[in-house]
């Protein structure tokens, strides 16, 4: 008997190649924001998503975008493009140019493009957990079928307030997802000196939650869990919890530059075997879905269209110095001047 | 017909009337519902609106005002209280880091129509942690309102602002102001903008700043000093983000002395920020320096003898009139 | 096979009259200080332990007093007067007199014996677990085998600084032992109200901690379980979560006059059944360990007892005023003046 | 003989010197072991001292300085390194709440020798969330020690104050401030007292009154205003609280201009419990108001051109001299 489509969708192969698209683009445009860093175009932090792809090309393509709710901390980058945010606007904000998506107030960390509800990009670990809370219970409030994702680190996954959240989302059956993003580093520090109990899945135990652990590194698959458990939260209206097995291949942010404290280059190679890029090129060269030509077509034209992008954002002028009261509220200014 | 009510009725009546307005306006807190309010400002409303508007939580400071920051970028309209505004301290970075950064960071994108209510202040007894002031902290942080009403009339009037507001607003009220009555008018669109002082008591000879319950210390210092000869003006200030200094630096170049009266701990309390501007701007009015008044520089002792020394009286502020000379 | 004593220790006719007396004094203790608050005597919050004396009695006497480390919350009259400190001092320190514990400083919710190794005494909902887990700590880095038991409500083992703490005692195995006391409420918010499961021992599950739900109005089964977990502490020097599952007779605190808004008459009535007192009194009746005669006169004992108690500390004086500045520093006074 | 450090190293071998010295002092914080620290302040000390006294936490603020609460009650010196200072904002209740009351509300039974230090204020775009300067909120809070040492002599010689305090304090520092260098004792004993403001400059025209890194913007200033014929004199404030208001005081009594120069928000800041406590007792030597430079009432914007507008610096200090006219 086939399994019925909303539990194991197929995906054809013109969504296969516009997965793989996304994922190479993901990463040529995180690539190039780093050496926009390097270059001193931009500053502060800048956290990438490379070798964690599927996390946000599998699960925010088995949203309805631009109605649920999604949100992140500051490793958003990712996140922005899946859902539709202009890419110049994102890379000009990650310069902090007056074309960025918040007109260079928030930075790499800081993304938003509210009209796609996509709700940021944090920068305090765990606060928004909260908040993603938050997002659910005003759909819940409202009576919408809206499933809010929230995405947070296996390092925030300790945070009190996750926990506070996760007992009043149990409490309240909000209907949201959370994704820990077990990507086995917060900062330095590697997962077994954060976590007294490594398995993070279980941290929905205590709080009646559905929670489970799954392998995020294959695209394919990761697209059939996110569309199964996110039917699951639209049909039953409760919170579920994703401890999802990942990798960061990249240092911490931009500015981690000493990995060896906390890990061997081996492990990262023996991990780069994993690379969710090259397993979906392997499945679809080994599976007949796509020629080596075309990959490697998709893989040019992204480093064009991010060579494109990145010009555009750099034409883009820095915010004028007045700009600095703009926005501290909707209706008036803040006291100004030194 | 203008109805007399107390302090805590009529932020319940404003409560009412803006949750019959607007669906997107819930309240949320602990012991609120069920429980009516530990000070009993939500009697009742559980009955009238339902577990869905009147919401009772775990005792969980961050995440009930986080919860209420993502409620708010999604368009409802979250009213919390704080049991006391001394547990607000545990969710200050969800109120400082996000509520009041929302805007900004998204540039205009997102807003957090936030409102955070509950007493400041020492009550009876409460002891170190549970008698702090807070709304100084919160008036030092762009991106919040944060008023401290003291009459039935301006906590009516300008709790309907604070909840038709587009910003986050702290609104401050205190243990001792909850029984005291005074008139409202028949009006439920009445609303005190906020950035306006109210001239408490006109007066020419000082002027005497305060808000909240030190509004009624100073009235009261104002009386013992009118017996004295002096005349002092009252100027309660109502709304301390944004600060009316207008009015403030008015009544000063009328009176040319001014004291700032404030419960909170003397030491950088929002006061000083109230007199540093007089000082800065009303030079060459004032005939002596900015007198303060404040709490003692202690945490707040449990014996009521102790207690007592720590809060600011009418004798204290007849005491520093008495130092300008 | 005699089970060991270290696992079934045999409670001598002399400890189990120990333990009633201390119940009956417990009790009695405490109604007179609701007493001392509807004289307007004592202020403020006032928060007895009636119904719960086990929790206090049982455990208290498991431990090496004087050297195991104890903390808890706000209710917090039992443990100080199992632990040794002065009832005297205790009563004058809920009427805020100078002969209390903190001479007037801290009242019902702080008190403090710091050498009987009594660590209070805490306000804030949750935050004294973080404290609790720093004596652990500081007995591991000084190679003692102090024990640290910390208590805390149902209600406060929502807070996020509770399962941080969690976490934490996991991560470096910290000689702890949480006492959650399930008395079914956090002030007017009923357990089911509060918690998305009400199975709180669950609390412990995601940070590999041993947890266990356990009957607390039985005294005498309430010492062996104590004794057991004590011991296991002691010699596996790691943290252990107990849900103590016990009943609150009295109100939330002593100005909590309208208890129907969130129980029954009935309900309490029922709960009386367990009454821990009531339970031990019937269990050495009928095994005849005493008399109802010498029960009778433990209780007139402690009535009078707490009589003369009551009546030094009333006749304690309240501290003089400058005493307000004392003890902000250990070195320095704070800036004096309104 | 006296070495050439820069401020991390003179923060390091201070910790060093105390470690040695006494095996209760343990340092506990976030990457702070293995990973040599953010800042780097702690580098080679967890190899230096293993994982018992150099200890990496889970990222739980809040966790961490009640953990070194406790311990500091059971007799050890727990010294915590706040990744940024804005952090310490989720902590605030365990600090303020917690450990500034427990030798109070104990009636000195039990005391907490904490040290809490970390950067605080901006460093390079961090945006919103990674900027606040929180001195002045601590400098509020009796039962608290506050210090913000400028340069690497002082934060050598106020931490090893700090470590041997057995009170609460908070030592800020600032990122712009580690690779500043300059000479050190050579004396393991070398302590500066809390509550001694220093001279950083001798001047007769006007005082410039600062703190942490204000104090080099101060100077240069300064500078600027030698050039102009005006002869300043900056007071280095360093210890908040306490705060040595004689050197101020005697500063303004000399010069009879003041400004006093902030990094944090300049509204509710700490300098304004300065402004206003030399507008108090100086009111006879004043000139001219007391001036105020303070960052921008702003969340702190990523664009480097916008931050730069937030932050003071010398030209916002030289105008607000001009002001004073
Ligand atoms: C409350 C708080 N403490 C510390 C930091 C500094 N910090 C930023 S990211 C990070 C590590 C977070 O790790 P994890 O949650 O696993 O996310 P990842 O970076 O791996 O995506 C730390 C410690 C912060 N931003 N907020
Ligand atoms: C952070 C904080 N929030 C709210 C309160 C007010 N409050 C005091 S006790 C209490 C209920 C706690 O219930 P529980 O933990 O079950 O302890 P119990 O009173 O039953 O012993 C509340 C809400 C507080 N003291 N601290
Ligand atoms: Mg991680
Ligand atoms: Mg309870």
């Amino acid at each position: 008997m086939a399994k019925p489509a909303s539990i194991k969708p197929a995906l054809s192969p013109a969504q296969l190649e516009d997965f793989y698209r996304q994922m190479v683009f993901m990463r040529v445009f995180e690539e190039k924001t780093n050496f926009t860093y390097r270059q001193g175009k931009s500053g502060g932090y800048l956290h990438v998503y490379i070798g964690m792809e599927p996390l946000a090309v599998s699960w925010l393509n088995a949203i309805k975008k631009g109605y649920d709710y999604v949100i992140t901390a500051y490793r958003d980058h990712g996140h922005a493009l899946v859902l539709g945010s202009d890419p110049v606007a994102v890379m000009a904000e990650i310069m902090g140019r007056s074309g960025g998506l918040s007109r260079g107030k928030g930075g790499s960390m800081h993304l938003y493009d509210i009209e796609k509800e996509f709700f940021g990009g944090w920068g305090i670990v765990g606060g928004h957990t909260a908040l993603g809370m938050g997002l659910a219970f005003a759909a819940k409030y409202r009576n919408e079928d809206r499933v809010t994702l929230c995405y947070l680190g296996d390092g925030a996954s300790n945070a009190g307030v996750f926990f506070e959240s996760l007992n009043m989302c149990g409490l309240f059956d909000l209907p949201i997802i959370f994704i820990i993003e077990n990507n086995e580093f917060a900062m330095g520090t590697r997962l077994e000196y954060h976590a007294a109990d490594t398995e993070l899945w279980k941290r929905g135990l205590p709080f009646d939650i559905k929670s489970e652990r799954l392998d995020s590194m294959d695209a394919i698959k990761t697209f059939e869990d996110a569309t199964r458990i996110v039917n699951w939260v639209r049909e039953n209206k409760k919170p579920y919890l994703v401890e999802a097995m990942t990798y960061r291949y990249a240092g911490h942010g931009a500015a981690d530059n000493d990995q060896s404290l906390y890990r061997t280059a081996e492990e990262v190679e023996k991990n780069k075997q994993r690379d969710p890029i090259a397993n979906l090129k392997a499945y679809l060269l080994e599976n007949n879905i796509m020629t080596m030509e075309k990959l490697e077509a998709i893989d040019v034209e992204a480093e064009n269209e991010v060579e494109r992008i990145y010009e555009l954002a750099d034409a883009s002028p820095f915010p004028e110095p007045h700009e600095v009261y703009d926005n501290v509220y909707t209706d008036m200014n803040p006291e100004v001047g030194h | 017909m203008p109805a007399t009510l107390t302090y805590r009725e009529a932020i319940r009546q404003c409560l009412v009337e803006e949750m019959d307005r607007d669906d997107n306006v819930f309240l949320m807190g602990e012991d609120i519902g069920r429980y009516q309010g530990t000070f009993r400002v939500t009697q009742g409303l559980f009955d009238k609106y339902g577990p869905r508007r009147v919401i009772d939580t775990p005792i969980v400071e961050p995440a009930i005002v986080g919860l209420a920051n993502g409620a708010a970028m999604a368009g409802l309209r979250p009213v919390i209280e704080m049991m006391t505004m001394s547990f607000s301290i545990l969710a200050l970075d969800q109120v400082i880091n996000h509520a009041a950064k929302i805007h900004y960071m998204t540039n205009g994108q997102a807003k957090c129509p936030l409102v955070v209510r509950g007493p400041g202040g020492a009550a009876n007894q409460l002891s170190a942690q549970h008698s702090h002031s807070v709304e100084g902290w919160y008036a030092h942080v762009p991106g919040l309102k944060v008023v401290a009403p003291a009459t039935p009339e301006d906590a009516y009037g300008m709790l309907r602002t604070a909840i038709r507001d587009d910003n986050p607003v702290i609104f401050t009220e205190n243990p001792g102001l909850y029984g005291i009555k005074g008139e409202i008018p028949d009006d439920n669109e009445f609303a005190v903008p906020f950035g306006k002082a109210r001239i408490a008591r006109e007066g020419s000879d000082l002027t005497l700043v305060g808000y909240s319950r030190m509004t009624h210390v100073c009235l009261k210092a104002a009386e013992l000093l009118a017996e004295q000869g002096i005349s002092a003006e009252v100027v309660d200030v109502r709304s301390l983000l944004p600060l009316d200094t207008e009015t403030i630096f008015g009544s000063v170049a009328k009176t040319h002395r001014a004291v700032v009266v404030y419960e909170d701990w003397k030491s950088g309390g929002f006061g000083a920020e109230i007199a540093a501007r007089i000082g800065e701007n009303c030079f060459d009015d004032l005939d002596a320096p900015v007198g303060r008044v404040g709490g003692l520089n202690v945490p707040m002792p449990y014996a009521r003898v102790l207690e007592l020394e720590c809060i600011p009286n009418e004798q204290d502020v007849l005491d520093a009139v008495k130092k300008l000379g």
